[in-house]
């Protein structure tokens, strides 16, 4: 959590700088996204939205990566061989249905691997939220469903995205449990979903968690939450912050100190350090990188394309 | 070998590709129990089981995206689309992700599926059961679409087209299902994507088609023919990518074409044909390329549908019109 | 009922015989579409699908324009002015957002009407479905859903399209009641719906009512119902068949006997015939009809393509 | 008259329709208290409160399916989706249902709706948030669909939109929101639809372009021009249904076209353009009509996109090309 937090505060900073494109914070988030995650093995999937930063880090996402994603290149998708993570998917709740498939999959060769899938309370108004969830109670899918409810999508506070009282609820239209949580919490969060899971692989089926939270930060550095949300409602919220409150728990258990703490921030920072300067050393995509992955074997019209494009602007310099 | 209709032989490529992987799920609404609207399923649920063979809820972007998720993890599904009006309730799934996952992740992850509807129209149905919007597909960039016209050359492509390691949009001739039989081999054999068929060779004017609309053409060509006109025929098969090297080598042959399709004619792919020949072939050209398409409006309910369709007389008149430029 | 009872029939009948397209029918579900239209006043509006024989007779549909729709004829949604009652939709759940919006503009204008919208079991499965109850409940419009759950989608049984124990805790997930009524029973749909009707113009919001029904016939004239159930289970259904039921009832109450019985069934018969001959030889559309309602003005390519269709079909007498 | 940029002008445009016309309700993801994500609809919920100025859950395909239920009850709603690339969950409502109900009901209902959507790239964004795809929408009959290129462009031809009795794709150029500012009337004023713009008169090449091209084609022009070219320029505005009579007699004038879109190049309204002027001015061609578009690929995150965007140079080129075919 701590990495991530060193992390998501570095990429505002950099978009900010202009090194970097839209970045949306995780900040406030962290235990929301790790929480989950903390309950899988390795086999398992995660599918993310766009704001799963904790989530992705601890799956084994390279961080370099990451930034490299965020300051637009595709290269930054390509996750090492046997992460079980797909690429962000930024048309709200459009994952869904893929995790569902994915641990149909799995299901079908028998299997125990599961899926776990991340959305934003604005994504449960989407069409894809409801087919997805409805198919999954349907086929009994190991699939655990995790809706980071930070209250706003966008500007748009909860109250005005769905009239239901809370989004667990929401599971009682596909036939399976729906549990709403403590998103602060990093444990709850791993109790529920560790319970989830094992629910899941024993063939009950698929669950819903609403992981009760907020986005301390703007919803992109496009973004001025300002214009549409008070301070007050910000300070109450920080003082939630997940981090300062596990901090907490573990230090009243004795298992952590300030030294620790001092030595954990440091470290992040060193390597947050280093994987930022790895991705932004990059190299930006060739002509080649933007057409070979269209299709299996490039067709000779995209060929054609691409050493019109290559003699273009090897003559001409572009522009 | 043995006789088959279209329906026969779509059903024994599923049939042969799905002994052959068990990868192979078939899913879609009423693909199992039903054994599909059309019959195109029938006896693959008792042969291969509920779990392969997967009578979804009503949910078409459903359909196609738990499909993507499918492909993702190691399986190889074929998505049903009860009828190509209502596969633009998919489309975000197609266009944002089936069609860009390999680019998004870089090649590491791919999604071979197969979305099979029917299309076209002329069997007398209701509203949007006679759709023929493919360029809605051929636009988009990391798809591959394919359209048969024969039985035979129904179960080539399509097994192709499961075996392709690209999203495959198969769009199969509503009206050409059980139209007429053919020598269908009963073993498995694959017609390569990509790559049209030259079904009639000539010397005068050039006709491009595909799908329902070859018989039609066929009907067109030997009106012609008896008169005179010397013409070359290409069933197009896969329309993206499309092959335009055979067209633009007959065109520079015969100098005139004529291009049919049942699509309205704005922005049909009729369209993108006329514009490669004119990139490749504009020197050859001794007359303007006509396209026989469907007029720029709503598909009419079958009452009304005489006005709408492209007919063996219209395409004929299309081909006189050109040799005659 | 008795009448479109007579007039199901009868389009069955028809297109057997080749004289009308294909047809979904009615039998069976008269009670579960009549009873909620029964509860609407004049200015409300009715969203049908396209399985509502029964509610657009009453709301004021020309039987014969109903005939002429399903023989292939767009003439056939041409309703009278004041009819309050949209053409048949086909893409299932597509008609949910519309009677949101229709059922909105009534209430920014602060006038009472309500919208009252049909749709099927299998159309929850929809997209549509959700995010049209969704945003009712968040904008708390007049509308009331009634969903037909005739427990099959074409071949697909009510349990393989959803795993939630009824339809009406779908509700749940939008903030406003459900119901579960009896869909045979017309006195308890109207009952209900009169209840749902008066809420929403009290502005209380939306309600979704679950009808419990089921087709007694296939699901088109294309379908044969005996693939995918059982007689067993029809014969089951066909003692519940909702004319019989409020026969009964009416003739226990001693509202109605035999020779009352006799006479509507005879008096149905003869407006069906009349107004299926009146649909039967109603002139089918010329060129222009298939073009003039494109735009409101046609547009000059339009126009030219219209002048090209005429003159072919002139010269060569078409195909 | 005021400087405004392209955001001012069609918020100008907004609230003045909204003024004169109560039955005028904007909805759409952030378009109330936030304004909207461009700011493009600020100060409305503030002016008209929030049961005309709606901002909805996020859900595009409901966003236009009440769109068109309002519309069926009176109201002229001028929805808004964030990007263009989330447009296509809404794209069977558009077909399906707003394309359409006019011929559906014949003629006593219609869908007088606006679906705004900002769209191109250019802007350093977000997978999804660059998309070009117009050909989805100018090949479904009943559906109009307009791109204006400058402030001025967008308040005349978004105040006609709204005020036409068909539903209107109204595409917003994203990267030409802020680039410049121009004298627009702060008073209603239209622009009509249907008619294409002549930017300039030459003699030697027509180029045909809209939205964001124009800029670029102005710059290549300028370079052309210096060179002793004449070119002369069309802006298309209305993209369906098309002006194609205006670019046929400035073709049977100059003999040479080139097209610009910054869509991928295969099936996009380009190929329509060239499929139309092959029809029309055939035997007054000269060259073949270039067309400068994206390649037939994913549009490619910022890094890549300076492989993928039509560019002054590359249309600068082509401009040479034809005129010296
Ligand atoms: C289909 C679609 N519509 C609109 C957007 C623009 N958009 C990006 S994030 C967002 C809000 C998402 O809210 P929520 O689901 O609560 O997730 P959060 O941002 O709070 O993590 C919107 C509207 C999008 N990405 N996809
Ligand atoms: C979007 C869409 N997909 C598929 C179809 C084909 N289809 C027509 S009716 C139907 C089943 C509808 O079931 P239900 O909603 O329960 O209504 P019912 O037919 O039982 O009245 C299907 C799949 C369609 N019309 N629309
Ligand atoms: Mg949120
Ligand atoms: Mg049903």
């Amino acid at each position: 959590m701590v990495l991530a937090r060193t992390a998501d505060t570095k990429a505002v900073t950099l978009q900010r700088q202009g090194r970097m494109g839209a970045y949306p914070p995780s900040r406030g988030q962290e235990a929301s996204q790790l929480g989950p995650a903390l309950a899988l093995t390795d086999g398992d999937w995660v599918i993310p939205g766009f704001r799963e930063l904790t989530a992705l880090i601890w799956r084994g996402a390279p961080l370099w990566r990451l930034f490299l994603f965020w300051s637009g290149n595709e290269e930054g998708s390509l996750y090492p061989d046997g992460v079980n993570v797909t690429p962000s998917v930024i048309p709200v709740g459009d994952q869904i249905p893929h995790a569902v498939g994915v641990s149909y999959a799995s299901k079908l060769r028998g299997e125990d691997a599961v899926a776990l899938v991340y959305i934003g309370d604005g994504g449960t108004s989407q069409g894809g939220f409801h087919e997805g969830l409805n198919m999954a109670g349907v086929l009994k899918t190991p699939t655990i469903v995790v809706c980071q409810n930070n209250q706003y999508a966008i500007s748009v506070p909860r109250s005005q995205q769905t009239a239901s009282r809370t989004i667990a609820q929401k599971a009682v239209a596909y036939g399976f449990p729906g549990i709403l949580v403590d998103g602060n919490d990093v444990l709850a969060l791993y109790v529920a979903a560790k319970a989830a899971v094992e629910r899941a692989r024993r063939g009950e089926g698929p669950t819903l968690i609403e992981s009760y939270t907020y986005r301390l930060g703007d919803h992109t550095t496009s973004d001025d939450a300002s214009r549409y949300r008070g301070e007050e409602e910000l300070r109450k919220w920080e003082a939630k912050d997940p981090l300062k409150r596990f901090r907490l728990y573990l230090e009243a258990k004795g298992l952590w100190d300030q030294g620790q703490e001092d030595e954990a921030w440091k470290e992040a920072e060193k390597t947050v350090e280093e994987e930022v300067e790895r991705a932004l050393s990059h190299p930006a995509p060739s002509a080649e990188d933007v057409f070979r992955f269209t299709y299996e074997t490039m067709p000779p019209e995209l060929a054609e394309q691409l050493e019109t494009l290559k003699r273009e602007s090897g003559e001409g310099g572009g522009d | 070998m043995a006789q088959m209709n279209m329906v026969q032989a779509i059903n024994s490529a599923l049939r042969a590709e799905m002994e052959r992987d068990a990868s192979i799920v078939v899913l879609g609404e009423d693909v199992g129990v039903d054994g599909g609207v059309f019959r195109v399923t029938e006896g693959l649920i008792e042969r291969f089981g509920p779990g392969r063979v997967i009578d979804t809820p009503l949910s078409e972007a459903c359909i196609v995206g738990v499909s993507i998720g499918m492909a993702l993890n190691g399986l190889r599904p074929v998505a049903e689309i009860q009828f190509m009006g209502f596969s633009y309730l998919a489309l975000d799934q197609v266009i944002n992700h089936a069609a860009r996952i390999r680019n998004r992740s870089r090649g590491r992850l791919h999604v071979p599926i197969v979305v099979r509807m029917p299309y076209g129209g002329g069997i007398k149905a209701l509203e949007h059961h006679s759709e023929s919007t493919e360029a809605l597909y051929t636009q988009v960039p990391g798809l591959k679409v394919v359209a048969p016209s024969t039985p035979r050359e129904a179960k080539g492509l399509l097994t192709s087209s499961i075996r392709d390691q690209d999203p495959v949009i198969f769009l199969e001739p509503t009206r050409s299902y059980r139209l007429l039989r053919e020598e269908v081999e009963e073993d498995e054999f694959t017609i390569p994507l990509g790559r049209s068929r030259t079904v009639r060779e000539g010397d005068d004017v050039t006709v491009v088609g595909w799908g329902a609309m070859m018989p039609l053409i066929e009907e067109a060509t030997r009106r012609a023919d008896g008169e005179g006109v010397s013409v070359e025929v290409i069933d197009l098969r896969t329309l993206s990518p499309m092959d335009s090297a055979s067209i633009v080598a007959s065109v520079k042959k015969t100098g005139r074409a004529v291009v049919v399709h049942e699509a309205p004619k704005t922005c049909g792919l009729g369209a993108e044909i006329v514009a490669r020949i004119n990139e490749k072939a504009l020197l050859s050209l001794e007359a303007p390329v006509e396209r026989v398409a469907a007029p720029d409006v709503t598909v009419p309910l079958p009452k009304g549908e005489h006005h709408y369709y492209p007919s063996p007389d219209r395409i004929y008149r299309a081909i006189r019109r050109a040799a005659e430029f």
